[in-house]
C-alpha cells in the first residue's frame, strides 16, 4: 500500500471529502440540492446537441418567451482588454487538481490556468488539447498518451512524459481523488514513460473511452515540481501551476480569485482578449443573479431556480441553459434497516410528492425526470417511469413492512431519518415538501448537518435517505463508477447507495469494452430499468446549470481549442455550457476599453 | 400627639419646588396599546394549536399574492404567510419569553448575591457575567447551538437564555448595589433579618423593576436573535419561526416579486419588538429607573 | 484635641452601653486608609440621651453604625449589657440587634419602596415572632398610632408621606421590637424647621414612654443640645469634649467646641464670637495630624500640640471631660 | 426716593402637570434697594427657589410666568424673551445650593471662571486666566494660582463654595442671588462664607438677596427678611422688626419651634403641627389656616391680602400674631380646644417666642 | 493609573482562559466530523478487519481506496490530532500553542489561521469603525437637540423615531436597504469590494448603516437621557446664571459629562460588533471575522473557530479597557482615584 504520510491528515480527508459538493462550507442556497457529486475521474459530458450551431441553448424555457439566448455574430470584432467578472455559487477548497476535488466552481477557475489533456467539440467528441495524440492498444487494455512538445508550465518547465505521469500517482495515491480511480487500474505499474513526451496508461479492462476520462479533473496537468512542493505545503492547493492561458494572481477565499492573461501562452495571446478574470463567490445566488443587473457581475453560473427565474427577469442579460447536467434525486441506503427493504423504498417512493417538488422548488424551471437521461438523449429510456404521487400505494407496502418489521415502526409508521446538509433555505424547502408528502407513512426524523459532516455521513453509510445531485454525464461510462459494486463497500463508497447488482457490473464493464453504439444505447436502457426496479433512487427533476451573461460578453460559445498538431489555425469550437463549466480564453466584452 | 389628626388628614406626594418632580407619572395610552399587541400575538400564539392555522402541505400554489384566502399570501411552498406568522409567533415568543426569564432568574439571582455580599463573591460572579460578555453574543448563540446534534425550540431558548444572563446579571447587580446602599436595606439588618430575607423581602421587589424594564426589552433582543440564527440557518430544525420565515423570502427575487412573504413577518415582528422596547421604556421610566443598554 | 483615654468612662451600675477605644478605618484603595474614628470612649446611661455632634467628617456616624456593626471595627470594644459587641458575628450579632434599634438620617430612603407601611412597620416582628414576645401583630395599630400614624393609611406605600411622616414611620418600626436603645442618626436634619420639632418631640415622648436610651447624632448644635442629657463633641475620628449638655454649652472648655458654638449664625452667648474665626480646611482624615487632630486649625496651638495627643481629662467637679493642652479656663459667660 | 434696583410685582409662577396647576408662587412683590441684603425664608415648597430662579430666567420652559420683575429700569422677563446676551451673569447673578455640584467635575476651576469672563467681557483665554486666579484671590482662597488648573473634586467643600462666589462675582455683577449658599456645608465654613458675602457686597455696593430655610442665617445677615409659605410672601419687613414683633402666626409659629441654643436640655419645643399645603389646586383660602392656631372661619373663605405698612413691615394675615386681633382670636380657640379647621389647639407647651 | 493597567491585563489573561476553555468545549465536546469519520470506521470495523491487518492477518491493499478506509490511517488520524489524549491535555497543548502566537491551521483550507485572520479582521474592524462613526455622527447631534427641548415636539417625534429604529431587526434592515440601494436603486454595490479605499468604502457602507441604525437609537437614548439629567445638575443651572449661551453649555457643559453611558455601550458595542456582525457579514457576502467564523462553526473547523474566538473576546476585553481610559479624560475625578 502507498501512502503518502507526509500529507495524508485528517484534516486533509475532510477537505477533500467536502469537495465533493459543489458548494462551499457555508453556501446553502442551492438551487435542488444539499451535496452533490461531481464525476470525480470523468470527461466531457457532451450534452449532445446542447449547443450546435445555431445557438439554441435555451432547453426547457419554451414556455418562457422573455428569455432569450444571446449568441455573438460572427461579425462581432473582438475587443481586446478588460476584465470579466464572473460569479459562481462558492467556494472551491483548493485548485490542485489532483488533491482536491473540482466542482463547478473549481472548474471555472481551473480550466483557465491548467489546459485539459482531452476536451470535447461541439458535438460531444473528444479531441486532443495538451495531448497530440492518444494511441490504444489493440486490447484496449493501454493507451499511449502523447503531449505537445515545447509547452511550458508557468513556472517555467516542461511538459512532458514524468510529469503526467507525477499528476497521474499523486492522483492516485490521494485519499479521496483516488476512490474513483483505482477500481480501473491494476495496483501495479499503473504507468510506464514511454519516451520524453509519451506515458503508457494500463488498465484492468479494455477501455474504448479512455481520453473523456482525461477531459476533466485528471486531464489537467499540473508542473511536477509544483505537485511536489504542494504535497509538502498545503497551502499552494490555493496557487496552482499550470499551462493554461491564464495565470492566478490573487486569491482571496471565499471572496474572489483573480486570473491574468498568461503572456507567454503556448498558443499565443492573440486570442485571450481579456485581460483578466475575476471569479467571485456569492452564495447567496440570487444575489449574484441580481449583481449582473446591478452591473456588478458580467457572469453568473447557477443551477439555482430562483437565480435562474432573476436572470431571465433582468433586461440585458441573456441566459444559456443546460438541462442535462444532472438529475436532483433523493435515494435510499439499501445497507441498513428500513430502506433495505424494497417495500419501505417502494413506499417512499410512491409517497413521494414529486409534482410539488416541481412546483414549488423547481419552479417550472426544469423538467421532471423520470431517470438519469434526459427525454432528449438517446442514452434514455422512455419506457422507464419514474413513479411518485401515489400515495394509496404507500399504505398497504408500509402496513405489510411493519407488521414483519415492528421494532422499525411507531405507530403504523416506519422511523426514518431524513438527513439533509444546511443552513439553507432551500434545503429547508425541500425538507419540507418532502415530508408533508412522506409523512403519513412514515415517522421522520430530521438530521440537520452541516454539509461536510452531511457528506462524511453520506459517503460513510451513515444515513437513510438523503438528497442528491448527481449523473448528467453524456457518454455513460462515467457513471459506471457511481453504480459499479466496487465502489458500493468500503468505508468510503462512491456507489452511496451501497446497492451492488452483480448483472449491472457485467452491463457497465460491457458498454465500456464497446464502441458500437448501438449496444450501448441498450445497455443503458436495461440500467435504467434496473435502477427503476430496484427502487434506490426517487428522481425528481434534471437539474438545469444555467449561465447568465451581460449582453456585452461576446463569444463564450465560439470558444476554440487547438487543432491538431501542425495545423494550429484549425481550431475546434468547444462544447459550451457543460455541465456549468466553461472556458473564457476567447471570450470577449464589446464595451471593454 | 397633638397635631396627629391634622397631620395625618393631608395625605400625599409631596410637590416640591421644582415641578419636575411633582409630574405625576402614567404608563400612558402607548404603553397599553404595546400590551394590547403583546396580549394578541400572545394569545394567538397560545391558542394556535386549536386554530385553523398549519404549516403542513401546500394550502395554494407558489408565491401567491395575499387574498381572502391567504391574509398575508403564500410561501415559496405554497403555505400561507399567514400561518406561519402565527406558528412562527409561537416559536419566537416562546424563545423569547424563556429565554428572559433564564436570564432574569439565573442572571437575577447571580447578579443580586453579587450585589448585596459584595467582596469575593460579587468578584466571582462579575467575572463570569464579563466573561459570557467577552463573547460576541451570536458566536457564543453559534457555539452552543451547533454543540447540539439537534436544534430544538430549546436549544434555542436555552442558548438565547445564557446569552441573557450577564446583561441582567449585570442589570441586577448595578441596581443591588444601588439599593443595598440604601438606608431600609440597613434598617433591615437592624432589625436582625437574615439575608435571605433581605434579599427576598427588600432587595428583589426593588431590583425587580429595573430587571423587569430590561426583561422586556431583552425578550425584543432574544426575538431578533433568534431571527438571526435562522437566518444563519441555525434555529429551530424543520420548525417555524418570524426568522425563518423572513429568511424564507428574503431573496432580491421575492422582494421585488412576492414582498409579503418577508414583509408580513418583519412587520408584526417590528411591532412587535417596538411594543417589548416601547413598554420596557415605559416601565422603565414609570419607575425611574435609569437607561440601561442591553 | 483627639482625646484619648477612658477618663469620661463611668463606674456606674446604670451603664447600658459602653464603647472603649474604637477604632474603624475604611480602605480607600492603594493601601491607603480614612481613619474615621481612632480611639474613642464613652458610655451612656440607660435612659440617658447621649448626643454626638461634629461637622461632617468627624466620625460621628461611624460611632453609631459601628455599635450596631453595620461597620467593621479595627479595635476597641462595644459592651453592651455583658455583650462583647465588636466581637460578635452571624447568628449572636442578629439576635443582639433588635435590642439597639436605629433611625436614619434620609427618612425617605430607609423605608423600602415598594412594601406598604404596616410591613415596613411589623417587619421586626415578622422576622422576630414570638420569639421577642413583645408587640404582637394585633398592637401595630397601637404603635403606628402612637408615633402619629392613622393606621388607616397602613396600606399606604412610603412614597404617599411627606418626610416627617416617614420618620415617624421609621421610629415606629424601630420601637416595633421593644428595643433598649435607639441610635439615631441625624434623624432630622433632612426635615422642615417646621416637622423637625415635630419630630424631635416624638422622640422625647417614645424615650419617656418606652424608656429607651438614645443615641443622638446630629450636626446641628441646637438639635442636639435640645434633645441631650450628655453631649460628646467629635473632631477627625477623635472626641475633644464629653460632658453634661447644659455644662458643656455653658463652660466649653475645648477651642474647637468653642469655635462650632461661635459659628452658628446666632452664636451661643456663652462664647466669643471670634472664636469662630478658626483657620484652614479640616486635614485630611488619610493622614491626619500628628498630636492633637486640631492642631492646624487651632489658635491657641502651642509646641506640645503637634507632638503629644492630649489626654481626656476631668473638669474638677463636673460631669464634663476634655481633651486639650491649652483648655480655656474661664468662660466668657453671659 | 428712587427707584429700587429690583422691584418684583405680582409675580406669579404656575407649572401645568398632569395632575393640574401647581401654584408654585403666587403674587410675590417686594423691592430691593441697591447694596441691600434681602432675606427670604421659607420651608422647601414655599415658593423661594422659583421666585429667585424666575428672577434668573432658570425655569423650564413649561413654566406659566405673569407680573413684573423690574432690574434697574429693565424689564427682566421682557430680556429673557428677547434671548438677551449679556445680562445675566453681568448684571444679576446666582449661587446655588451645592458646591458639589454647581461646579463642572470636568472642567477645571479657572475655566470656569474664566468662560465667564471671555463670554461676557470679550478678553482672551490668557487674560481671563489671569482674572480668574485674582478673583480666586479675592474670594479668599489660598495658592489661587494653584487652584485654577485644579479640578473641583480636588477641592474642599468650603473652598467649591468660594470658587462658585468667584464665578458668579466674575463680572461684577449687580445683583448677587444666593439660594441656600451654606446648607450644604458645615457651620465653621458657613460662617467664613457668610462673612466672604458680606464683605464683598459691601466692597462692591452690590445687593443681595439670601435665600434660606434657616432663621438664623436670615436674622445675622439680611437687612429684610421676607417670609414666604405656599408660594406666597406671608411677612416682610426690617430684620429686627420680624424677629422681635412678628405678625404672620406662621413667622411666630416657625420661631418656636426651632430648638434655641440658649434653651436648656429638653426643653419642649412648639411644633407646627401638619404639613404644608399641596400647591396643586389650593382652596382660596389662607394657605396656612389648616395649621394656624389663630385661624378663624373668615381665613377659611378669602386669602389674606397683605396689610400693615407698605415697605416697612408687610404681613398677609386676618388675625396677626401679636396684636389684641390675634390674641382674641388665639384665646378663642384655645378655649374651644381647636382651631377654624378642626386642628386641635392648646396652650403652648414650651417657652417660646422672643 | 497603573493599577488599573495591570488589573485590566490580569482580567484579560482571566477572561481569555475562561473564553479559551468555554470555547475549547464547545468545539471538542460537539459531534466533530472527526469523530463521526473515526466512529464511522469503528462501526464499519465490526468485522474486525483492523485488529487482523494490525496483526498482518489479512492485506489491507483488498479495501477498496488502498489508503483511504484502512485501519492505518484511521490510527495516524487519530495520532495527529490526539484524540487518544483526553480533553484536558488536548486543550493544554491547544493553548500552549495559542499562547506562543501559534493559532493553528485551517483543516479545511489549510491556511494559517493567523494569516486568514489578518485578511478578515482588518475588513472587520473597517465595517465596526464605520458602523460606529455613522452611530455616534447620528445620535450625538440628535440626543443633544432632543435633550435640549426635551419632552417637546422634536423630542416626542424623535423619541418615537428611535423605538421604531430599534425595533426593525437588523437582518431585516440589511435585507430592504440591499434591495433600495443595491438592487433597484444601485447607488451601492451589492458586495464587497476592495479596489481601492473608496470602492471599499462604498461598498461598506449599505452595511455600516445597516448596523449604525439601531446603535445610533440606543446611543441616542442614552445620550438623551444622560443630557437630561445633567442639564438638570446645579453647574448647568450655575452656567446660565452666568449668562453663557445655551449653545455653549450644551457642548461644553454638559455633553462631556453626560457621555458616560454612551461611552460604556460604545465600548460594549464596539466588542460586541468584532464578532456581532457575522449576521450582516453573511448577508452581504463581506469576507470579514464574523462570516469566516459562521462558516467556520458551520464547516467545523476548530482550531479557526476557536482561534477567532479568542481573538474576538480580547479585543472586547481590551476595547474596555480603552473605554477605562476614556473615562478618565471624560472625568477628571476618575483620573486621580
Amino acid at each position: 500500500m502507498t501512502t503518502r504520510s507526509t500529507r495524508a491528515t485528517m484534516a486533509k480527508l475532510l477537505a477533500v471529502l467536502l469537495a465533493f459538493t459543489l458548494f462551499a462550507a457555508a453556501c446553502g442556497d442551492d438551487g435542488g440540492e444539499g451535496a452533490e457529486t461531481d464525476d470525480v475521474p470523468t470527461d466531457a459530458d457532451d450534452v449532445a446537441g446542447q449547443n450546435d450551431e445555431t445557438g439554441d441553448a435555451d432547453f426547457g424555457t419554451d414556455d418562457d418567451p422573455d428569455t432569450e439566448t444571446t449568441e455573438p455574430s460572427p461579425e462581432d470584432v473582438p475587443v481586446r482588454g478588460g476584465t470579466l467578472r464572473v460569479g459562481v455559487e462558492a467556494e472551491t477548497d483548493g485548485l490542485n487538481p489532483t488533491s482536491n476535488n473540482f466542482a463547478v466552481s473549481a472548474y471555472i477557475m481551473g480550466y483557465p490556468i491548467f489546459d485539459p489533456l482531452f476536451y470535447f467539440d461541439q458535438d460531444g467528441n473528444w479531441f486532443p488539447w495538451l495531448a497530440e495524440t492518444a494511441t490504444p492498444s489493440a486490447d484496449f487494455m493501454s493507451w499511449d498518451i502523447k503531449v505537445r512538445e515545447g509547452i511550458l508550465f508557468h513556472d517555467g518547465t516542461e511538459l512532458n512524459a514524468a510529469a503526467l505521469q507525477a499528476n497521474f500517482e499523486t492522483a492516485i495515491t490521494d485519499p479521496i481523488i483516488s476512490l474513483a480511480i483505482v477500481p480501473s487500474y491494476p495496483p501495479e505499474n499503473r504507468t510506464e514513460v514511454i519516451d520524453e513526451y509519451t506515458l503508457r496508461y494500463n488498465l484492468i479492462r479494455p477501455n474504448q473511452h479512455f481520453p473523456v476520462g482525461l477531459s476533466s479533473q485528471l486531464g489537467m496537468v499540473a508542473s511536477a515540481d509544483y505537485l511536489a512542493a504542494a504535497a509538502a505545503e498545503e497551502t499552494l492547493n490555493q496557487a496552482p501551476i499550470g499551462t493554461g492561458p491564464y495565470v492566478l494572481v490573487d486569491r482571496d477565499q471565499d471572496n474572489v480569485t483573480v486570473l491574468e492573461r498568461n503572456e507567454n501562452y503556448w498558443r499565443g495571446t492573440d486570442d485571450l482578449h481579456l485581460d483578466r478574470i475575476e471569479i467571485y463567490i456569492n452564495t447567496d445566488t440570487a444575489i449574484a443573479a441580481e449583481q449582473l443587473g446591478t452591473d456588478e457581475l458580467d457572469v453568473v453560473i447557477t443551477s439555482n431556480p430562483d437565480a435562474t427565474l432573476t436572470a431571465r427577469g433582468i433586461d440585458g442579460v441573456s441566459t444559456l441553459e443546460g438541462l442535462y447536467s444532472g438529475e436532483d434525486f433523493a435515494m435510499m441506503n439499501t445497507s441498513k434497516p428500513p430502506f433495505d427493504d424494497i417495500r419501505a423504498r417502494q413506499a417512499l417512493t410512491f409517497a413521494t410528492d414529486r409534482e410539488g417538488y416541481l412546483t414549488f422548488i423547481a419552479q417550472d424551471t426544469k423538467p421532471l425526470a423520470d431517470s438519469m437521461y434526459h427525454p432528449d438523449l438517446k442514452w434514455n429510456n422512455p419506457d422507464v417511469v419514474q413513479e411518485g404521487n401515489m400515495p394509496e400505494l404507500a399504505a398497504p407496502l408500509v402496513a405489510d413492512y411493519c407488521a414483519d418489521v415492528p421494532e422499525m415502526c411507531n405507530d403504523g409508521k416506519i422511523n426514518m431519518e431524513l438527513q439533509f446538509s444546511g443552513p439553507s433555505v432551500t434545503q429547508t424547502r425541500i425538507m419540507d415538501l418532502l415530508e408533508d408528502g412522506w409523512q403519513d407513512y412514515f415517522n421522520i426524523t430530521r438530521d440537520l448537518l452541516p454539509q461536510d459532516q452531511h457528506i462524511i455521513q453520506t459517503a460513510t453509510g451513515q444515513w437513510e435517505v438523503v438528497t442528491w445531485r448527481q449523473f448528467g454525464a453524456v457518454d455513460p461510462d462515467n457513471e459506471v463508477v457511481w453504480l459499479e459494486c466496487a465502489t458500493a463497500t468500503g468505508v468510503i463508497s462512491l456507489n452511496w447507495p451501497k446497492y451492488c447488482d452483480e448483472r449491472r457490473d457485467e452491463l457497465l464493464f460491457e458498454q465500456r469494452a464497446t464502441d458500437d453504439e448501438a449496444r450501448r444505447i441498450a445497455i443503458m436502457q436495461e440500467i435504467q430499468a434496473d435502477m427503476n426496479a430496484a427502487y434506490t433512487y426517487i428522481f425528481f427533476t434534471h437539474a438545469n446549470w444555467t449561465f447568465a451573461i451581460q449582453d456585452d460578453v461576446r463569444n463564450l460559445c465560439g470558444q476554440t481549442g487547438p487543432g491538431p498538431a501542425g495545423a494550429e489555425d484549425e481550431s475546434i469550437t468547444l462544447q459550451c455550457n457543460n455541465q456549468g463549466r466553461s472556458f473564457f480564453h476567447n471570450v470577449w466584452l464589446e464595451d471593454a476599453s | 400627639m397633638s397635631d396627629m389628626d391634622a397631620e395625618t388628614t393631608i395625605v400625599g406626594a409631596d410637590v416640591d419646588e421644582m415641578p419636575d418632580d411633582a409630574v405625576e407619572k402614567e404608563l400612558g395610552i402607548g404603553f397599553w396599546v404595546c400590551i394590547g399587541w403583546l396580549a394578541t400575538i400572545g394569545l394567538v400564539a397560545l391558542l394556535a394549536p386549536w386554530l385553523p392555522v398549519t404549516s403542513d402541505g401546500a394550502q395554494g400554489g407558489p408565491r401567491e399574492a395575499p387574498s381572502m384566502s391567504h391574509w398575508f399570501g403564500t410561501d415559496a411552498n405554497g403555505r400561507s404567510v399567514f400561518d406561519l406568522t402565527i406558528l412562527g409567533a409561537r416559536t419566537s415568543l416562546a424563545v423569547g419569553l424563556f429565554a428572559i426569564i433564564f436570564g432574569m432568574v439565573v442572571g437575577g439571582s447571580l447578579g443580586i448575591v453579587a450585589g448585596y455580599f459584595k467582596g469575593k463573591v460579587d468578584a466571582v460572579i462579575g467575572f463570569i457575567f464579563f466573561s459570557l460578555l467577552s463573547f460576541p453574543q451570536l458566536v457564543l448563540a453559534l457555539l452552543i447551538v451547533n454543540a447540539f446534534d439537534q436544534v430544538s425550540l430549546f436549544t434555542v431558548a436555552i442558548t438565547l437564555g445564557i446569552l441573557a444572563v450577564a446583561p441582567v446579571g449585570r442589570l441586577a447587580r448595578a441596581a443591588t448595589l444601588v439599593f443595598a446602599e440604601r438606608e431600609f436595606v440597613l434598617a433591615a439588618k437592624v432589625i436582625g433579618a437574615k439575608h435571605f430575607r433581605i434579599i427576598i423581602r427588600e432587595l428583589l421587589p426593588n431590583v425587580l423593576i429595573p430587571m423587569a424594564a430590561l426583561g422586556l426589552l431583552g425578550m425584543g433582543v432574544a426575538i431578533v436573535a433568534e431571527g438571526g440564527l435562522a437566518f444563519l440557518g441555525l434555529s429551530v430544525d424543520g420548525g417555524e419561526s418570524w426568522g425563518i420565515t423572513i429568511n424564507d423570502g428574503r431573496q432580491s427575487r421575492d422582494l421585488q416579486e412576492n414582498p409579503w412573504v418577508a414583509m408580513f413577518p418583519i412587520g408584526v415582528m417590528f411591532l412587535t419588538i417596538l411594543s417589548l422596547n416601547f413598554a420596557g421604556d415605559r416601565v422603565r421610566e414609570y419607575f425611574d429607573v435609569r437607561e440601561t443598554a442591553f | 484635641m483627639a482625646g484619648s483615654g477612658h477618663a469620661p468612662l463611668r463606674d456606674d451600675p446604670n451603664v447600658l452601653l459602653t464603647i472603649q477605644d474604637l477604632e474603624v478605618e475604611f480602605p480607600v484603595g492603594k493601601g491607603a486608609v480614612v481613619h474615621a474614628v481612632s480611639g474613642i470612649s464613652f458610655d451612656v446611661f440607660e435612659g440617658e440621651t447621649l448626643g454626638i455632634v461634629g461637622e461632617s467628617g468627624c466620625g460621628k456616624s461611624t460611632v453609631a453604625k459601628s455599635i450596631i456593626r453595620l461597620n467593621d471595627i479595627k479595635a476597641g470594644s462595644v459592651d453592651y449589657q455583658g455583650h462583647k459587641l465588636a466581637d460578635l458575628e452571624g447568628e449572636a450579632l442578629r439576635r443582639i440587634r433588635p435590642d439597639l434599634q436605629m433611625i436614619f438620617q434620609d427618612p425617605i430612603s430607609s423605608l423600602n419602596p415598594r412594601r406598604k407601611i404596616r410591613d415596613v412597620i411589623s417587619e421586626g416582628l415578622a422576622v422576630w415572632g414570638d420569639d421577642r414576645g413583645s408587640w404582637p401583630q394585633d398592637r401595630i395599630e397601637e404603635l403606628m398610632t402612637a408615633v402619629g400614624i392613622d393606621p388607616k393609611y397602613g396600606d399606604r406605600r412610603p412614597h404617599q408621606f411627606s418626610g416627617g411622616q416617614c420618620q415617624r414611620i421609621g421610629i415606629a418600626r424601630a420601637l416595633a421590637l421593644d428595643p433598649k436603645m435607639m441610635i439615631c442618626d441625624e434623624p432630622v436634619s433632612a426635615l422642615d424647621v417646621s416637622v423637625q420639632a415635630q419630630v424631635l418631640n416624638l422622640l422625647e415622648d417614645m424615650k419617656e414612654r418606652y424608656g429607651l436610651t438614645l443615641l443622638f447624632i446630629s450636626h446641628d448644635l441646637s438639635v442636639v443640645k435640645n434633645v441631650s442629657d450628655r453631649i460628646i463633641v467629635m473632631y477627625l475620628g477623635k472626641a475633644c469634649e464629653i460632658g453634661n449638655a447644659d455644662e458643656l454649652y455653658e463652660h466649653p472648655r475645648h477651642p474647637y467646641t468653642r469655635a462650632l458654638l461661635a459659628s452658628i449664625p446666632e452664636p451661643a452667648p456663652t462664647v466669643d464670637p471670634s472664636d469662630g474665626d478658626i483657620e484652614g480646611e479640616l486635614p485630611s482624615p488619610i493622614t491626619p495630624p500628628a498630636g492633637c487632630r486640631f492642631n492646624t486649625r487651632c489658635g491657641h496651638a502651642s509646641d506640645i500640640c503637634f507632638t503629644e495627643e492630649p489626654q481626656m481629662q476631668r473638669v474638677p467637679g463636673e460631669d464634663h471631660y476634655f481633651a486639650c493642652h491649652h483648655p480655656v479656663e474661664v468662660s466668657v459667660g453671659v | 426716593m428712587a427707584d429700587p434696583q429690583l422691584s418684583v410685582r405680582d409675580l406669579t409662577v404656575r407649572f401645568p402637570t398632569t395632575r393640574g396647576t401647581v401654584q408654585a408662587v403666587n403674587g410675590v412683590s417686594f423691592e430691593l434697594e441697591q447694596g441691600q441684603m434681602l432675606g427670604i425664608v421659607g420651608e422647601s415648597g414655599s415658593g423661594k427657589s422659583v421666585t429667585a430662579k424666575t428672577l434668573m430666567n432658570l425655569l423650564p420652559r413649561t413654566a406659566e410666568i405673569e407680573g413684573s420683575v423690574m432690574f434697574d429700569g429693565q424689564d427682566v422677563r421682557q430680556a429673557a424673551a428677547d434671548g438677551r446676551d449679556h445680562f445675566w451673569g453681568v448684571e444679576m447673578t446666582m449661587v446655588f445650593q451645592d458646591p458639589m455640584t454647581s461646579l463642572n467635575p470636568v472642567k477645571k476651576c479657572g475655566e470656569q471662571i474664566a468662560e465667564t469672563i471671555r463670554y461676557h467681557l470679550g478678553q482672551s483665554k490668557s487674560e481671563a486666566l489671569a482674572m480668574a486666579e485674582d478673583l480666586l484671590g479675592q474670594v479668599g482662597i489660598p495658592e489661587p494660582g494653584k487652584r485654577v488648573s485644579q479640578y473641583p473634586h480636588e477641592l474642599s467643600g468650603g473652598l467649591r463654595q468660594r470658587v462658585v462666589i468667584a464665578m458668579a462675582l466674575a463680572c461684577q455683577p449687580k445683583l448677587l442671588i444666593a439660594d441656600e449658599p451654606t446648607t450644604a456645608v458645615d457651620v465653621t465654613v458657613q460662617r467664613h462664607i457668610l462673612n466672604l458675602l458680606d464683605s464683598l457686597r459691601e466692597e462692591r455696593g452690590m445687593s443681595m438677596i439670601l435665600i434660606t430655610h434657616d432663621l438664623g442665617v436670615a436674622r445675622g445677615r439680611c437687612d429684610d427678611v421676607a417670609v414666604m409659605y405656599a408660594g406666597r410672601i406671608v411677612e416682610r419687613s426690617a430684620t429686627e422688626t420680624l424677629f422681635g414683633d412678628s405678625r404672620h402666626p406662621y413667622t411666630d409659629a416657625l420661631l418656636r419651634s426651632i430648638p434655641r441654643i440658649d434653651q436648656p436640655s429638653h426643653t419642649r419645643l412648639d411644633p407646627i403641627p401638619g404639613r404644608p399645603p399641596e400647591l396643586i389646586n389650593p382652596p382660596v383660602q389662607c394657605a396656612y389656616a389648616p395649621r394656624c392656631r389663630y385661624a378663624q372661619p373668615d381665613c377659611l373663605k378669602s386669602i389674606p391680602e397683605a396689610q400693615g405698612v407698605e415697605g416697612m413691615h408687610e404681613f398677609a394675615c386676618h388675625h396677626p400674631a401679636n396684636t389684641d386681633q390675634g390674641r382674641e382670636a388665639l384665646a378663642a380657640n384655645v378655649a374651644a380646644g381647636r382651631n377654624a379647621s378642626g386642628m386641635p389647639v392648646a396652650g403652648y407647651a414650651g417657652t417660646g417666642g422672643f | 493609573m497603573r493599577q488599573l493597567i495591570l488589573q485590566r491585563l490580569a482580567l484579560l489573561i482571566l477572561v481569555m482562559f475562561a473564553v479559551t476553555i468555554a470555547t475549547f468545549a464547545s468545539i471538542n465536546l460537539s459531534d466533530t466530523p472527526l469523530k463521526n469519520f473515526i466512529a464511522a470506521g469503528a462501526e464499519l470495523d465490526t468485522n474486525g478487519h483492523c485488529d487482523a491487518i494490525r496483526a498482518g492477518e489479512m492485506d489491507d491493499t483488498q479495501q477498496l481506496g488502498q489508503n483511504v478506509g484502512d485501519c492505518e490511517y484511521i490510527d495516524r488520524i487519530k495520532a495527529e490530532n490526539n484524540l487518544d489524549d483526553d480533553i484536558f491535555t488536548r486543550y493544554g497543548s491547544w493553548l500552549g500553542d495559542i499562547a506562543s502566537g501559534d493559532l493553528g491551521t485551517s483543516t479545511t483550507s489549510r491556511l494559517e489561521v493567523s494569516s486568514i485572520l489578518k485578511d478578515r479582521l482588518p475588513i472587520t474592524i473597517r465595517l465596526v469603525v464605520m458602523t460606529q462613526i455613522i452611530a455616534i455622527g447620528v445620535a450625538v447631534p440628535w440626543g443633544l437637540a432632543a435633550a435640549y427641548r426635551a419632552n417637546r415636539g422634536f423630542d416626542r417625534v424623535s423619541t418615537f423615531a428611535s423605538f421604531g429604529l430599534l425595533s426593525i431587526p437588523n437582518f431585516a434592515l440589511a435585507v430592504i436597504l440591499l434591495y433600495i440601494f443595491g438592487i433597484r436603486l444601485q447607488w451601492f454595490p451589492t458586495r464587497y469590494s476592495n479596489n481601492g479605499w473608496y470602492d471599499e468604502l462604498k461598498s461598506l457602507f449599505i452595511p455600516a448603516i445597516t448596523l449604525g441604525v439601531g446603535l445610533s437609537a440606543t446611543y441616542q437614548r442614552l445620550l438623551r437621557t444622560d443630557l437630561i439629567t445633567t442639564l438638570q445638575d446645579d453647574f448647568v443651572h450655575m452656567a446660565r446664571a452666568k449668562g453663557m449661551p445655551d449653545r455653549h453649555i450644551m457642548y461644553r457643559h454638559a455633553l462631556r459629562p453626560s457621555m458616560f453611558s454612551l461611552v460604556t455601550v460604545f465600548g460594549v458595542n464596539t466588542g460586541a460588533l468584532l464578532g456581532g456582525t457575522l449576521v450582516i457579514e453573511t448577508i452581504f457576502s463581506i469576507p470579514g471575522v464574523g462570516r469566516e467564523l459562521v462558516e467556520a462553526v458551520i464547516r467545523t473547523d476548530p482550531p479557526v473557530v476557536m482561534a477567532f474566538v479568542a481573538v474576538i473576546a480580547a479585543g472586547f476585553v481590551i476595547i474596555n479597557f480603552l473605554v477605562d481610559l476614556l473615562y478618565g479624560w471624560l472625568d477628571p475625578r476618575v483620573r486621580s482615584s
